[in-house]
């Protein structure tokens, strides 16, 4: 496995290179923050700038998220895994066009989550050890993790009914309704969002538990087959609801059903914006 | 705050006998916004009707909600009160207490109970309906034909019948199609041409059909009663506007190319006309085979024309024309049967396809209608290979519905020419259609040999000394079981018909939808074959699926038909509940594009949102619910609108 | 008036507290420590160093009924909900936290016009400052040095608690304070060891260290609105901003709300509840038009309303250093080295 | 008594609307605990309105749309059933017994079908008892 340094040395590298023959307006990467375990996304915009960026377990944002704030720029985004998996999904919806793109992919494992303290693997988020669509690697390629992403549900899926929605209240009753997740989330790029509507107005406008339910319920729906599990949403929440959960599961869901799993294939369509003939009612049942 | 109506009708006993209907009125008069609540025998009669319109008048409504039978039986009659009332048709909410409520129980409380909870969704929802109102626009009389075989040139003839024009878009230099190819037609064997020439020619003499050969279209926009269509017009090099159709350069030309139209088993000059009755009579000069556009020097033609037509510079161009109506009507591919390498066919000389056969037939074609092979011998015995690519699971699981009937057709030609053993290899013979299997039944007279299986293979390895120098067919006969070898002299392969190679293409551009194999999907495989889920683009013959001419004929004549029910009027009623979108909420998603069969929304790329062309929306919903931001309202069913409705309904 | 309770004799104390009436406290889950509703006497605990969230919400709920309602025919029907307050603690806030009550109190108080939904609860609670011990270390994040205020100090505290070895020493500071020290008759007296004790952590509690840098209000307000129109500056300083609630939910002493009329089968509630400058829809006009519709605008309204317009206002920052924002933002954007970065410029 | 859950319908007007009044024309009986709520096409179907429907106290939830092929508008209950299926596996995931909501084809032809299904899924329902989970609690 590449050193973080190593990673980080070629992140500055590459970012000057490219911002210095004009290939791209800017660099979304990582840039110190108030300490060494906080750093801030940040965009290089000159091959000076390029000088202060950093690359260190620490750096879990999802770049993606940024990057398709700029769907004309050219622009050069870092991308470990899931992060690369938000950029394909996002080419294929049409939000970010892949000639647009330069793609420095970072191959990390042992990431971690500065708040919590824990490592990301496939019990937790953002697993994907290898960006899967790139145009340059700025480190060697990783064996990817050997678990299913999907063992983590094993717990709740074994509760009954009930069990679940006393687990889900608790956590949704927790919302602040900062609504960090869908701002920290690649996918979540609607402004408005369905939450600001007015009319209709899908939930309460206060934090009530009957709008709070609505509001992740209908959130986890929109991105169900378009979730890359980064855990953005996840490490964003101040009260720690575990929404990676519902997520996985709804990826899990997606994947037996519709067999495909979301930013993996530039090809691809959307889920959830497609069908098949062969679809059968099966998946009603 | 509106003022809303509520009409209950007791339908004579049908809802009065289940349904309490005063209990229900006063429920209804004690509603927020309820202005008054009245019952009536027979809502939907001129009485029932004059008590609706008096009370819009009086109480100054601006919502009536009608509790009496199924929408989908009197909505259209409260909506026509309405409007002749003065309010607009669509604040107008019927709620269905008899088809969905009063006859489906007996129990008085329930049904009295269920009464109120539509009533009360209704009120919940008719506080949110909006006033809709159907737009016209005007409708462009003009259709365009694509394809100009015997489908184009049917329907086109009938358009322009009723004095309607026409533009007949023909991708070659001639119209025909492959019916042009053909020599006699099954099953009455009359001559193709014979049929097929003066229905050219009609075409050719009508003022109001324009014949565009040689011509592909570019590009369609727009929707129905208001289609851009956009033709390519391929270099001729030939002005024909100038040319006169003596044709002498034809006889001059030095240059050699295959005859398309005799698939390869003739020359033809690089200036040609495909075949002596082409319609328009006037030549093109092909580029790939002309010796001035190979070595840069030649211009024979040119010298000789003296009509100066000859235009070495000319360009493709572009037509733009503006259409009420499209047909297509674009045909069929024979399958490439080479890569079915256990037929022979390209490996063997004497294999032939059924197209090739035809040409062989024809007294105009490259044999001079003698049936004989490549190597110049006449064959004294010929195997004819059914299902060739069709009915096949690795190839096309379809039959090709032709086959059989000129399978039969070549045999009683070949016979009739050669006198030589004509074999039909066949899985199932099938003869449906008027005269077709009395058409069977001669040929079983004819000393045809008929063998029930479809041919494995066809070789040149002999096995003893009968074989030599002969072609062996293969095949497992399953009348009597047994495996047989047939030496032949010849082979005749009847492949399958597919959808023209660039039929996705064709799709795409009047975004028709395909089926798996790719020929164009009608709108409803019974009740509207000839429509396609595009509203004002229809389909005919065998861009649709394999069929013969008399079903090619008679669809051709449907499409017109249904083009003309278009173009025949001058203004046409928008659908009022389309959906629409509210630019300020929307995300740019795109989802809405994906997934709308009509092709309503498309992304305006420079605000970054989507838009919907009204004339093309159906007001389905299926983009609503597909919005993730709430930004896609589909009128009279809005996200607001449904779940009020919900929200009434749950209430008590 | 000083008075004392062994530590391991809290749930007495908290027995007691109870039994007077609504009592808030920081309790400890899975995710960590907050304030909550005491239910049970074992609940609180006093063994954490800072709460998740601010105590802002024993006087600013997250979300606060005021008037119920019933669509009726002919006419709407309102009752406003004034349910009798009943006399409250809140026990175990940082010296930092107390401070922002009164920072808070210049807007819903002084702002000339009196929010009664916080006055009514100011006037019925009562205040049980908790100050840090010496041996407990502020976390990295925090700068309330910098605002400052001591790590011990009990200003805006009805009663000051300390631990001081086993014991818990609480320190009558305000009238009310005392009268509730007096009222608990089973706590001891605090001796004069005690009193040199809590002497000296207050003096203490001023040369803790946090992040510091030396900030003059006046002046960091002027600069602020100097460097207001560098659009560069403030833009590079939100470009990893999300625009996510995060920051201002946590903080202390955001008081931003929106009032909205939620109804169901035409019965309904007019109810008041957090809102965020750093929402897009916070300045979302009627008319569509949004004056703050980028993200560096409203990150640099939160920066400037807390340390220039506040100032201007009411002569004080509206930031007490708690660290919270900087912990919790998703993104790492930190509000102290922002504001340093502004004032240096 | 017994208890009568509230079921809410939603159906597509053109094949599962149509089939619930020919299930009347010919005078069928079945429970009358569904109320309809007519759309389009169920493709129109938002999954937030299922949800809704929950939150409003539905007990379940029952979609009817044409079948798979027939849809009216081609392919819009090819979309639904995706989403639909979705909307089932979350429910289930979050605790909501799978058993409240149900999707079915329902052809115009089909008046029989449409008492049936009825018939069954409030059978269903009344088994699992009130839905007390999403229902908004009113005092």
């Amino acid at each position: 496995m590449t050193a973080f340094k190593d990673i980080e040395e070629r992140l500055k590298e590459k970012a000057k290179d490219l911002l210095e023959k004009g290939e791209v307006e800017c660099v979304f990467a990582y840039g110190r923050g108030y300490d060494e375990r906080h750093p801030r996304p940040y965009v290089a915009k000159t091959k000076e700038d390029a000088e202060n960026l950093v690359f260190n377990e620490y750096c879990t944002f999802n770049l993606a998220r940024y990057a398709v704030k700029e769907p004309r720029k050219k622009i050069a985004v870092a991308a470990k895994g899931a992060d690369s998996r938000a950029l394909v999904q996002l080419i294929q919806e049409g939000k970010l066009k892949r000639e647009n793109l330069v793609i420095l992919g970072i191959p990390a494992a042992g990431m971690v989550d500065a708040k919590s303290g824990l490592t990301l693997d496939e019990k937790t988020t953002g697993a994907f050890a290898n960006p899967v669509v790139y145009d340059v690697l700025l480190g060697d390629k990783l064996p990817e993790a050997k678990n299913s992403p999907y063992e983590v549900l094993g717990e709740l899926e074994g509760l009954s009914g009930d069990g679940r929605w006393e687990f889900w209240r608790k956590e949704f009753a927790r919302c602040l309704r900062c609504f960090a997740c869908r701002k920290a989330c690649p996918m979540c790029y609607c402004d408005p969002c369905f939450m600001d509507q007015s009319r209709p107005r899908w939930a309460d406008k206060s934090p009530t538990l009957d709008g709070n339910t609505m509001y992740h319920l209908t959130r986890f729906y929109h991105l169900a087959g378009r979730c890359v599990d980064c855990g953005e949403c996840t490490r964003a929440c101040p009260v720690d609801i575990p929404l990676y959960l519902f997520h996985k599961r709804l990826a899990k869901d997606c994947e037996e059903m519709f067999n495909q799993a979301a930013g993996m294939k530039l090809e691809d369509k959307p889920v959830l914006v497609d069908f098949r003939v062969e679809d059968g009612d099966e998946i009603l049942l | 705050m509106s003022r809303i109506g509520v009409f209950v009708c007791h339908c004579g006993l049908n809802i009065a006998k289940t349904v309490r209907v005063s209990e229900v009125v006063e429920f209804a008069a004690n509603l927020p916004e309820v202005v008054i609540a009245e019952e009536y025998r027979f809502v939907c009669s001129t009485p029932g009707q004059e008590l609706i319109a008096g009370d819009i008048k009086k109480y100054n409504l601006d919502r009536i909600i009608v509790a009496a039978c199924s929408p989908l039986m009197h909505e259209k009659t409260f909506r026509k009160v309405a409007e002749a009332a003065g309010l607009n048709q669509y604040l107008v909410t019927i709620v269905n207490i008899r088809e969905q409520c009063s006859w489906v129980t007996e129990d008085e409380d329930v049904a009295t109970k269920k009464a109120k909870a539509l009533i009360n969704g209704a009120v919940y929802r008719a506080r949110l309906l909006a006033p809709l109102v159907s737009r016209f626009i005007d409708v462009n009389p003009e259709v365009v034909v694509v394809g100009g075989g015997i489908a184009g040139i049917q329907t086109a003839l009938e358009i322009a019948a009723v004095g309607r024009k026409v533009y007949l878009v023909e991708r070659t230099p001639t119209i025909g199609g492959h019916m042009a190819q053909f020599d006699k037609t099954f099953p009455t064997l009359d001559c193709s041409a014979c049929i097929l020439t003066p229905k050219m020619d009609a075409v050719l003499q009508n003022p109001n059909i324009e014949l565009l050969t040689y011509c592909e279209v570019a590009e369609v926009k727009g929707f129905v009663g208001n289609f851009d269509v956009k033709i390519r017009q391929k270099a001729r090099y030939v002005d024909h506007a100038k040319c006169n159709a003596c044709l002498a350069c034809v006889e001059k030309c030095p240059g050699k190319g295959e005859s398309e139209f005799d698939e390869g088993l003739a020359k033809r000059k690089a200036i040609y006309i495909p075949f002596p009755q082409a319609v328009p009579q006037k030549p093109v000069i092909d580029r790939e085979t002309c010796t001035y556009f190979i070595k840069g020097k030649c211009r024979l033609c040119e010298k000789i024309c003296e009509q100066k037509a000859i235009d070495y510079e000319q360009a493709d161009s572009y037509i733009e024309i503006k259409a009420g109506a499209i047909v297509a009507a674009t045909g069929y591919d024979l399958m490439d049967v080479k890569p079915l390498a256990q037929y022979g066919y390209g490996r063997y000389p004497a294999v032939y396809h059924a197209l090739e056969i035809e040409r062989l037939f024809n007294s105009a074609g490259p044999t001079a209608g003698k049936v004989v092979m490549r190597d110049g011998r006449e064959p004294q015995s010929i195997a004819i290979l059914h299902c060739i690519g069709s009915r096949d699971k690795n190839n096309y699981e379809y039959c090709s519905r032709v086959c059989c009937m000129y399978s039969l057709k070549f045999a009683h030609l070949l016979k009739e020419k050669t006198h030589g053993d004509v074999y039909q290899l066949y899985i199932d013979m099938r003869a449906g259609g008027k005269g077709y299997e009395e058409f069977y039944s001669r040929l079983l007279e004819e000393d045809v040999k008929f063998i029930r299986g479809k041919a494995a293979t066809v070789t040149h390895r002999t096995k003893n000394p009968e074989e030599e120098g002969k072609l062996i067919v293969e095949v497992d006969d399953t009348l009597t079981g047994k495996f047989a070898r047939i030496p032949v002299d010849m082979v005749v392969l009847a492949p399958a018909m597919k959808p023209r190679a660039d039929a996705k293409d064709m799709a795409r551009m009047l975004n028709l939808s395909t089926d798996k194999y790719g020929f164009f999907m009608e709108k409803h495989p019974k009740l509207a074959p000839l429509s396609t889920m595009t509203d004002g683009v229809f389909i005919a013959g065998a861009c649709q699926s394999p069929k013969d001419i008399p079903d090619t004929v008679s669809q051709a004549t449907g499409a017109a038909a249904e083009a003309l029910t278009i173009v025949s009027k001058a203004k046409m009623e928008l659908e009022a509940a389309t959906a629409m979108v509210n630019a300020a909420a929307c995300s740019g998603c795109r989802n809405c594009v994906t997934v709308c069969p009509y092709s309503a929304p498309s992304m305006n790329e420079e605000k970054g949102v989507s838009e919907i062309n009204e004339a093309l929306c159906k007001g389905c919903g299926l983009c609503a619910a597909a919005c993730p931001t709430s930004a896609i309202i589909t009128r009279h069913f809005t996200n607001e609108q449904v779940m009020a409705e919900m929200e009434g309904l749950m209430e008590f | 008036m000083l008075r004392k309770i062994e530590q391991g004799r809290f749930g007495e104390l908290i027995e007691a507290l109870l039994a007077r009436g609504p009592l808030y406290a920081p309790v400890r889950d899975d995710r960590g420590v907050n304030f909550q509703l005491i239910r049970k006497a074992s609940e609180p605990t006093l063994d954490f160093y800072n709460t998740l969230q601010s105590p802002k919400l024993a006087w600013f709920p997250q979300s606060e009924d005021l008037i119920r309602y019933r669509l009726a025919k002919g006419e709407t029907k309102g009752e406003a909900i004034s349910g009798p307050v009943a006399p409250t603690v809140v026990l175990g806030m940082r010296p930092w936290d107390v401070k922002s009550l009164a920072i808070m109190d210049l807007l819903f108080l002084g702002g000339g016009k009196e929010d009664p939904y916080w006055l009514e609860k100011r006037r019925l609670t009562t205040v049980i400052g908790y100050g840090l011990a010496s041996e407990e270390e502020p976390d990295g994040a925090d700068f309330f040095r910098t605002l400052n205020i001591g790590a011990a100090d009990s200003d805006g505290s009805d009663v000051f608690l300390l631990k001081k070895d086993g014991d818990l020493l609480l320190e009558g500071i305000t009238e009310r304070g005392k009268g509730l020290l007096g009222e608990l008759t089973f706590l001891k007296e605090g001796t004069e060891e005690d009193e040199r004790y809590l002497v000296a952590a207050k003096a203490g509690g001023k040369d803790r260290k946090t992040r510091f840098f030396d900030l003059d209000a006046n002046a960091a307000a002027d600069k602020l609105k100097a460097v207001f129109a560098d659009n560069t500056f403030w833009e590079k300083e939100a470009e990893g901003c999300i625009s996510c609630g995060t920051c201002t939910f946590v903080c202390p002493t955001c008081h931003c709300f929106d009032i909205a009329d939620e109804t169901l089968f035409r019965d309904g509630v007019r109810r008041r509840f957090w809102d965020a400058c750093m929402f897009t829809d916070f300045t979302l006009e009627a008319s569509g038009h949004n004056p703050r519709p980028r993200t560096f605008q409203r990150l640099r309204q939160k920066i400037c309303h807390k340390y220039s317009f506040y100032i201007e206002k009411f002569g004080v920052v509206s930031c007490v250093g708690c660290g919270r924002c900087t912990r919790l933002c998703p993104v790492n954007i930190d509000i102290f080295s922002l504001v340093a970065r502004a004032v240096n410029l | 008594m017994d208890f009568e859950p509230k079921i809410l319908g939603i159906a597509c007007n053109w094949c599962t609307y149509t089939g619930a009044d020919l299930a009347g024309t010919t005078r069928l009986k079945y429970p009358q605990n569904i109320r309809v709520v007519r759309v389009m096409c169920s493709s129109r179907i938002n999954p937030s309105f299922i949800f809704r429907a929950f939150q409003l106290g539905a007990d379940g939830v029952l979609v009817g749309g044409c079948h798979p092929g027939d849809c009216h508008y081609g392919t819009g209950n090819m979309y639904a059933r995706r989403r639909l299926a979705i909307t089932k596996k979350m429910l289930e995931f979050a605790g909501i017994e799978p058993g409240r909501f149900r999707v079915e084809w329902i052809s115009a032809s089909e008046g029989n079908r449409f008492a049936e299904v009825v018939g069954e899924f409030t059978g269903q329902v009344k088994g699992l008892g009130p839905q007390t989970k999403l229902k908004i609690k009113t005092d």
